[in-house]
């Protein structure tokens, strides 16, 4: 695979927007060139043949990140932020030169150790190809997600449920409530047509997962995003959801995939070792558990930390 | 079970499994009954960790290949004597501070009204021995980040602007030292082919690329253990959150990533770096000493001190590296002890602080004339752990101390036994000012309000931890069953 | 020079920038883009190798050590950004109320 | 049956001081009965323990604590005959505290951590070997911090930070001392005559070790330049100063230097090497200065420290001479001594519980206020000046005899010298309290002192006068002494 022009550009694209995110005065403005980073980084994600990753990188790298950089950007450089966070606090000339001197240090070495190792070893590439095929899941990279290395997974929703009760413990405590915004009605309208094909590309994304690109993550992360839309549209009526059913149906994925671990245990097996027959159905069934919180955790990380503190007085204790 | 033993692997998976359940069980319960899971699944999480430890000694070293895929492909779970012990200080440490937190959850208390303690604080339990188990170097990088997010919203949880500042430096020096870890995963992926701990050294071999990743990998690492010179967040951050948090984070957190800096450069033998690694860690670790207890002197008040002191007892266990090579047995079975009873001590030393606080309206020094006497059991833990910050017999800090100073006898580097030896008297120092001010009479005796809480949890991790030498046998059984040489 | 080792050095990059703004940059909002762009920056490298591989196929575990990380990197974003939020408005004025000193 | 009271000896002392630590402030009574029956169980035992060390089979046990670390509890004739005293005066001490603390704050601790003083000097006495002496050694520094700075006043806190840095200085140095030694001969227990004799390791290294472990012993032993935190150390309450500083932390020093010299080193070895002789001459320069201190004191308990310093370097000088009869003097010595200080320091003590006299000066008059008192203390002051017949003379008497003996004269003089300055710091002791009291002093309606204070003072008086009456007979300290100088010297060749 030479390199093509595409490449060239692709990368030249993404160095510039990089640096340009960090090196750009404007708040905003550097988060708007971090975003487009992201959309760069799904191209090249698709360059290097890795669709999955690209679907994810799009919804969550670029999307739900980028709409919580901007929702936090709004509170902080408001001025309500501490002055001396707003007024970039200039750091200091030597600690800037000493950062550059090691940042360049550390990509020599980078730079070194890949020029210096060839690229194109076998690795795991023939193992993890045949034992899927053994398997049965004709997406690799979905295999090796939810069976091969189905614990990095288990801890990896983990984290996920980690990361809102560690927003939830930030706002004291207060449930995650659905918060709404008045909104022009073309976007509405757009928006309004739009619901249905996200729900519909989340639900085809959890079945083909295991076949072609696609999965409980991404699915998850493509639902999630169409909720903090509609949220952002305030079509979704400011229901109170029941604090009680909104932590249940957070823990459900962690929840539903310990069940799935722990039951080979019970039944004499080793740790997720799914039974051979009923591999396919609980991998499935899982990832659809699985893409159902995912999608809650995503929207409610979004919009559980963007109702801004006053207006959240309300839920602290 | 046929017999006893084929059991045995699959302890380690609930090990971390159960409490992870229990985690999320208590935060779907919600505020009511959260503690009461929590409690549960903590019980729980004892004695698994017990059970573990209980197989090791009996059967040896223990593993459990994750959905029975053999490594490379699959993840495994091992756990030798190293790792049983740090499990097994784990769950000591964590029954202490959940029978503290259930203890401050009375009415009034500051942390324990905030509910989702629980689920967190499981969480990171769970997390913590999952990187004790773990034989698979990305599933660490997973591990560490679940423990980043948990402790840092652990320490937020205080709610104070202290806390919240610093818990965010905590985050972002967690997230570089995960990051820089995960690259030099990437790397040492590129080079070897494989992710899994033990097959790494023989993999490593001569490859740039892969010595390049290691380095990369024991670089996140020391930042996460807060080695001198990375150790700018920890005092803040351990100081300033809950005392239940500092216990845990003090206690054991910081020694998660330590263990697996360990198990690193066991595999860095095999890459022929390691001497001159090992060297330069044990420097640092030296300077961490000296730094970290002058800066425990200096500092005006309690936790601060307590928070320094775990950056100078961190720099013990570095300082005793450069001696892993020839005497792999001793200098094991020293890191063991130093990790176990200063485990305990710290933690027994927060959970006495936090009585004090609390007794006391504050923490600084000068406020703290004649609370000895209104907080006997929190004074007398004070003293306790003191005495294994000390080294002093018959504590397990003092037998490490014994099995340094006779290796480096032996083998001939003087000055690692020179900073051990020093190193206890500096921590005399302060430990001894916060007695005396503890001690002192108070000049006006006006009766403080003292709030209904003794640091009962605190005493028998104190008591425990001054006395460990007593353990000696047991703790040197498991250590059996550990190899720490390079292969 | 094969694409799969211009886009490594390219990540290589991008992990040196991360790392940079990450240490240098003071404000929450720009640390958490660095911390984000190192993290591109390593599933750079992970994935390109990924591609480089002679198999007929590229190698599914980096792609799956990369969904991971993702997930991983938008947990990081969003606690950091929570933290800083509470962070400013324990600041701003509510410093008396919602912080129990001590 | 042994290895029981071996048991006892050690776990009494720690339930008491565990006891004392749980019970509530309030429970005085209940204290002193726990604390009483303790030490009485623990004399008990230890009585069993020196019969059966003289019978000639001492109750041990080893264990291996970590791969090649071994340790273990031995109960020879030489740890009998300190680990009896301890016990016997811990039993007058436990009464007498319990008067004495009586109008004072947390008894409880006190109490606690005097048990703990007490356990770990019985650990010194019965330790087996090199390692298992320092563990107990350093527990007993640790224990006594908390007595020196008990009332917390910033005079007793200095004094307690001087103690550590004396103590923890001391500590280090043993602790290189034990290591090197373990180096030089792993996993050694002590032996009568010493176990190093045969081993043919360098004379410098010897040097080094032997310097190490006899610096860091004689910290506690108080010889000069190391004896600094002593005089300042008589700030904390009476039974502190009376129980420790008499008896369990300043002999544990002393105890350890024997176990050097002639349980590890043996005393030709230590000769040849030089270490002897110049312990000699430390020991000859402290007992000189602290005699000549002593005098010029005022404060009465100042006095008594400095002749402590004195008294206790007549131990190290008798010791480190190649004798035997001087070593049995020395070995005896540390007992007599023990218990006329301790009589002594319940005086001081209970001089100013009642009439708040603190120094020498003061003390006209008081006989006539407290006469029994003081005619206990006279008779321990004159014994520890060496007048004959009692205690402090007979084991003065073999010491100097030991010294002619051995050839060594000038020792023969510094003792003569040093009981000629003892005898001018003990004087005023004796004759000051008859003087007719120049100012009436107030008439304190009670006759004698606290009855609490005062019978243990006359049961202290009583056995110091039984130790010189029965100085010949069997089964006593001197006799026991005897026995282990014998063994040291003969049965070692």
């Amino acid at each position: 695979m030479n390199v093509a022009v595409l490449d060239v550009m692709l990368c030249a694209g993404l160095v510039w927007c990089a640096v340009s995110a960090l090196v750009k005065r404007d708040l905003f403005a550097s988060i708007v060139m971090f975003i487009s980073f992201g959309l760069l980084s799904a191209l090249a994600w698709i360059r290097l043949a890795a669709p999955d990753i690209a679907l994810a990188e799009a919804a969550i790298g670029a999307g739900a990140t980028g709409a919580l950089l901007l929702d936090a950007a709004g509170v902080l450089a408001r001025g309500d932020g501490s002055a001396a966070e707003d007024a970039e606090r200039r750091t200091p000339r030597s600690a800037n030169v000493l950062g550059t001197i090691a940042a360049g240090a550390l990509f020599a070495a980078l730079a070194w150790a890949l020029l210096s190792t060839p690229l194109d070893a076998p690795r795991l590439a023939a193992a993890a190809l045949t034992g899927a095929r053994e398997v049965g899941i004709a997406n690799p990279v979905t295999a090796v997600l939810l069976d091969f290395r189905g614990y990095d997974t288990l801890l990896e929703v983990a984290v996920l449920l980690l990361a809102v009760m560690g927003v939830m413990a930030l706002r004291s405590g207060a449930p995650v409530s659905v918060a709404s915004h008045a909104a022009d009605p073309l976007v509405r309208l757009l928006v309004g047509s739009l619901a249905p094909a996200v729900l519909l590309a989340a639900a085809y994304l959890v079945w083909a997962g295991t076949s072609s690109p696609g999965g409980a993550f991404q699915s998850g992360a493509l639902l999630g995003a169409g909720v903090i839309v509609l949220g952002l549209e305030g079509m979704l009526q400011p229901m109170r959801v029941h604090p009680g059913a909104s932590r249940l149906l957070l823990a459900a994925g962690l929840l539903a995939f310990v069940a799935a671990a722990l039951e080979p245990v019970a039944a004499g097996r080793a740790l997720l070792q799914y039974a051979p027959y009923a591999r396919k159905g609980v991998i499935l069934a899982v990832e659809g558990i699985l893409a159902l919180s995912i999608a809650t955790t995503v929207a409610g990380l979004f919009l559980a930390s963007s109702v801004t503190p006053d207006r959240g007085k309300a839920g602290r204790p | 079970m046929a017999e006893p033993g084929a059991f045995a692997p699959q302890l380690l998976g609930l090990a971390i499994v159960v409490p992870l359940a229990a985690g999320a069980v208590s935060f779907a319960l919600g505020r009511a009954r959260a503690m009461a899971a929590a409690l549960l699944g903590a019980a729980a999480a004892v004695a698994l960790a017990a059970a573990v430890a209980w197989s090791v000694a009996t059967g040896g070293a223990v593993a459990l290949d994750i959905g029975s895929w053999v490594p490379p492909l699959g993840i495994r779970l091992a756990a030798d004597g190293l790792s049983a012990l740090f499990l097994v200080l784990a769950a000591i440490v964590g029954a202490a501070v959940s029978v503290d937190a259930a203890l401050a959850s009375r009415p009034g208390a500051d942390v324990a009204d905030r509910w989702l303690f629980w689920p967190l604080w499981l969480f990171l339990w769970s997390a913590v021995n999952g990187l004790f188990l773990t034989a698979d170097v990305f599933n660490a990088y997973v591990c560490l980040e679940l423990i980043g997010f948990s402790a840092v919203a652990l320490v937020a949880s205080k709610g104070s602007k202290a806390a919240l500042d610093a818990a965010l430096s905590y985050l972002f020096a967690s997230v570089l030292g995960a990051m820089t870890y995960l690259v030099g995963v990437g790397l040492v992926y590129l080079a070897s082919g494989t992710l899994a701990l033990d097959a790494l050294d023989s993999a490593v071999h001569g490859s740039a690329s892969a010595r390049i990743g290691l380095g990369l990998m024991l670089a996140g690492l020391v930042l996460k253990t807060a080695l001198f010179p990375a150790h700018f967040w920890l005092p803040t951050a351990h100081s300033s959150a809950p005392p239940q948090v500092s216990a845990a984070l003090s206690g054991v957190v910081v020694k998660s990533s330590y263990l697996l800096a360990v198990r690193l450069l066991v595999a860095a033998t095999g890459a022929g770096s390691g001497p001159g690694l090992r060297l330069t860690l044990a420097a640092l670790g030296a300077v961490a000493i000296v730094w970290g207890s002058a800066m425990a002197l200096a500092s005006q008040r309690l936790k601060l001190m307590i928070a320094y002191s775990t950056v100078a007892q961190v720099g013990y266990l570095f300082v005793m590296l450069p001696l892993l090579e020839e005497r792999a047995a001793t200098v094991g079975l020293a890191i063991a002890l130093h990790a176990l009873s200063h485990g305990m001590a710290k933690a027994a030393m927060f959970l006495a602080a936090g009585d004090i606080a609390d007794a006391a309206g504050t923490d600084r020094f000068d406020a703290l004339a004649g609370v000895g006497r209104e907080r006997p059991v929190a004074a007398l833990s004070l003293g306790l752990a003191g005495v294994t910050m000390l080294g002093l017999p018959p504590s397990g800090s003092f037998a490490a101390k014994w099995l340094v100073v006779q290796s480096s006898l032996a083998s001939g580097q003087w000055w690692i036994a020179a900073v051990v030896v020093g190193g206890g008297l500096l921590a005399a120092l302060y430990v001894f000012r916060a007695l005396a001010s503890l001690l002192a009479k108070p000049d006006r005796s006006e009766a403080r309000t003292p709030k209904p809480r003794t640091a009962w949890a605190a005493l028998p991790l104190a008591a425990v931890s001054a006395t460990l030498l007593l353990a000696g046998p047991a703790i040197s059984r498991l250590m059996a069953a550990t190899s720490l040489a390079g292969r | 020079m094969s694409a799969p080792l211009l886009y490594a050095l390219v990540g290589a990059g991008l992990v040196s920038l991360g790392a940079w703004g990450l240490v240098v940059r003071t404000h929450p909002v720009r640390k958490t883009v660095a911390a984000n762009l190192m993290g591109s920056g390593a599933f750079l490298i992970l994935v390109s190798a990924a591609r480089a591989t002679p198999a007929e196929r590229p190698d599914p575990v980096p792609h799956a050590l990369v969904l991971t990380g993702i997930v991983v990197t938008m947990a990081t974003t969003a606690v950091a950004l929570a933290l800083a939020k509470r962070r400013a408005a324990a600041s701003e004025g509510h410093s008396g109320e919602g912080a129990s000193d001590g | 049956m042994a290895v029981l009271a071996l048991a006892v000896s050690l776990i009494a002392p720690l339930l008491a001081a565990a006891g004392s630590l749980a019970f509530r402030e309030s429970w005085r009574r209940s204290r002193l009965a726990l604390n009483a029956a303790a030490a009485v169980a623990t004399a008990a035992a230890v009585g069993a323990l020196t019969v059966r060390a003289a019978g000639g089979t001492p109750a041990g046990v080893r264990a291996e604590i970590l791969p090649g670390v071994v340790m273990g509890l031995r109960a020879d004739l030489a740890g009998a005959l300190f680990a009896t005293m301890t016990s016997v005066l811990w039993v007058v001490t436990a009464v007498y505290a319990h008067g004495y603390m009586r109008n004072r704050q947390s008894q409880g601790r006190f109490f606690g951590f005097f048990a703990l003083a007490i356990f770990s000097a019985l650990g010194v006495a019965f330790a087996a070997d090199m390692l298992t002496l320092f563990v107990f050694f350093e527990v007993l520094s640790l224990a006594t911090y908390p007595l020196v700075t008990h009332d917390g006043s910033p005079e007793a806190r200095s004094a307690g930070a001087r103690y550590l840095v004396y103590a923890l200085g001391g500590g280090t140095a043993l602790l290189l001392g034990v290591a090197g030694l373990r180096a030089i001969a792993p996993g050694e227990s002590f032996v009568a005559g010493g176990h190093l004799a045969a081993a043919g390791t360098a004379v410098p290294a010897l040097r080094a070790v032997f310097a190490l472990l006899v610096a860091g012993f004689g910290v506690k032993a108080a010889l000069v330049p190391l004896h600094g935190w002593l005089p300042r150390a008589m700030v904390a309450p009476a039974p502190v100063s009376a129980l420790l500083h008499a008896v369990a932390v300043v002999k544990s020093g002393v105890f350890g230097i024997v176990r050097v010299v002639h349980f590890v080193y043996g005393p030709d070895l230590a000769a040849r090497i030089g270490g002897t002789p110049v312990l000699a001459a430390v020991a000859a320069v402290t007992v000189l200065f602290g005699a000549a201190m002593a005098i010029t004191r005022d404060d009465l308990k100042a006095r008594l420290a400095y002749s402590t310093i004195s008294q206790l370097s007549y131990i190290v000088l008798g010791l480190s001479l190649p004798n035997a009869v001087a070593l049995a003097g020395a070995l005896g010595h540390i007992v007599h001594h023990g218990v006329m200080k301790i009589v002594l320091f319940f005086w001081a003590g209970a001089l100013y519980e009642e009439l708040k006299v603190k120094r020498v000066s003061q003390l006209d008059g008081t006989a006539r206020r407290m006469p029994l008192t003081t005619l206990a203390a006279v008779s321990a002051a004159l014994g520890l000046a060496g007048i004959p017949p009692l205690a402090g003379f007979v084991t003065k008497w073999l010491m100097g005899k030991g010294a002619t003996t051995a050839g060594s004269a000038w020792a023969t003089l510094v003792y003569a010298g040093a009981g000629a300055l003892a005898v001018a710091y003990a004087w005023p002791l004796v004759t000051r309290p008859f003087r007719r009291p120049d100012a009436e002093r107030p008439r304190r309606d009670r006759f004698e002192g606290d009855p609490w204070l005062v019978v243990p003072v006359a049961v202290a008086a009583v056995l110091a006068l039984a130790l010189a009456a029965t100085a010949g007979a069997d089964a006593m300290p001197l006799d026991i002494a005897g026995r282990v100088a014998f063994d040291v010297f003969w049965r070692g060749r």
